[in-house]
């Protein structure tokens, strides 16, 4: 399942509604983004998260079926949300329910490093120095690309 | 064709969306970046570093060999920084 | 953190705890197993997790303590249920947060791998046949050798 | 020295813990077992197999050749199945 919205979450809630009644599961792993104040030197106040309605709902949709395809998943949660949050709110939340704990594991690693490169999401901090956009990571692409099929990674 | 510019890209060039008829010669999505960098020094400042410029068309990534049709929506942005 | 207990845990409450006031975490990576009722081919109605009260904290404070020295962590949690549970019930909870993903993701599978292989705690099955306590899985064992350091597999 | 047994160790002997003087020439936990598995038929079957036994002192997994010492808290068990 695929949420993007400007609201919080309620992770408990959220990691119980995956698992309830479906007692073929034995483990959910789950990843819980949230905002820093540490941005390299400057201290964040605050930021704001833009993003592509449309491709957003799109690419979530689509990494999540990859993840269903290459995981045995009972199954899987992506929310993200945009708009204004200051440091310490949760962005992002990712969740996968299996049968064993390592297919798990690795689908949720494997959905927040894509999530992470490839959703379109931008992030503009407030800081003391007015507002800055956040450039990517080159870590960011590195972890993605641990889970390219060989024959596209090149 | 409907172009849209997030993040810097938008700042940048003071554009979020725009409706264009597809201009003569642009064939490709590198035609078009070239059409876009002549359209004034923000644009062509914006447009300065492909590197640091990702494309999508129709809301899928493309390189910018990537043809162009009527109706297309393209999409410019930087790399992502979400989650 | 470590909670050895026969009461259920409220996972949403516990993982905000974890991250409250700590502005420099970027995530906190979760495992939350349940009770499942597959366990080869017989039905399970109920089931008893049997311990070694004293062994058991010791045992789960020194894998955490590990953890904290392989990972720049800054929180993590274990709490691991005993007694009488039936399918669809939570075991057990490891949650790590850390200011960068990767770090909370390693380090939560580490400790679910070495706690499924030393904790002291044993699963005796209800099934249409009787009590049955469960047998070890060899997976296991294979899961938990990943993070041995080199010296010491052999 | 303090005895303990866990699940099917102490389902099998019908013991869950027990104080007993250290026999003579009772030095490792290799020699504890031996001595136990002569008590009676439950002893001798739930020790038959030590692949499939784990043993602490103190609470700290040992092997078979670790010495017993007056006041030792000794435990046995199968390999562990929690989480």
């Amino acid at each position: 399942m695929i949420r993007v919205q400007t609201e919080d979450f309620d992770v408990g809630a959220e990691l119980a509604a995956l698992s309830t009644d479906d007692h073929s599961i034995g483990g959910v792993t789950s990843f819980v983004g949230y905002v820093r104040d540490l941005a390299g030197s400057a201290s964040v106040s605050a930021m704001t998260l833009e993003h592509y309605p449309g491709m957003t709902e799109k690419m979530l949709g689509d990494i999540e079926a990859e993840a269903q395809r290459r995981w045995p998943l009972a199954a899987s949660l992506i929310i993200h949300r945009y708009g204004r949050l200051v440091p310490g709110d949760r962005i992002v939340l990712v969740a996968c329910a299996s049968a064993h704990r390592q297919a798990s594991f690795e689908a949720c690693n494997f959905l927040i490093d894509w999530l992470k490169t490839k959703a379109p999401f931008w992030k503009q901090e407030q800081t003391p120095d007015g507002p800055r956009w956040v450039d990517a990571r080159a870590g960011d692409d590195i972890a993605a690309r641990r889970w390219q099929p060989p024959e596209s990674s090149s | 064709m409907k172009l849209l510019y997030f993040a810097w890209l938008r700042t940048r060039t003071g554009v979020g969306e725009e409706e264009i008829e597809r201009p003569e010669g642009v064939e490709t999505v590198q035609d078009l970046v070239e059409w876009l960098r002549k359209r004034g020094p923000e644009f062509a400042e914006a447009f300065a570093n492909m590197k640091v410029v990702r494309a999508a068309v129709n809301q899928t990534y493309v390189q910018l060999e990537h043809p162009l049709a009527e109706g297309d929506e393209i999409a410019f942005f930087p790399p992502v920084t979400g989650g």
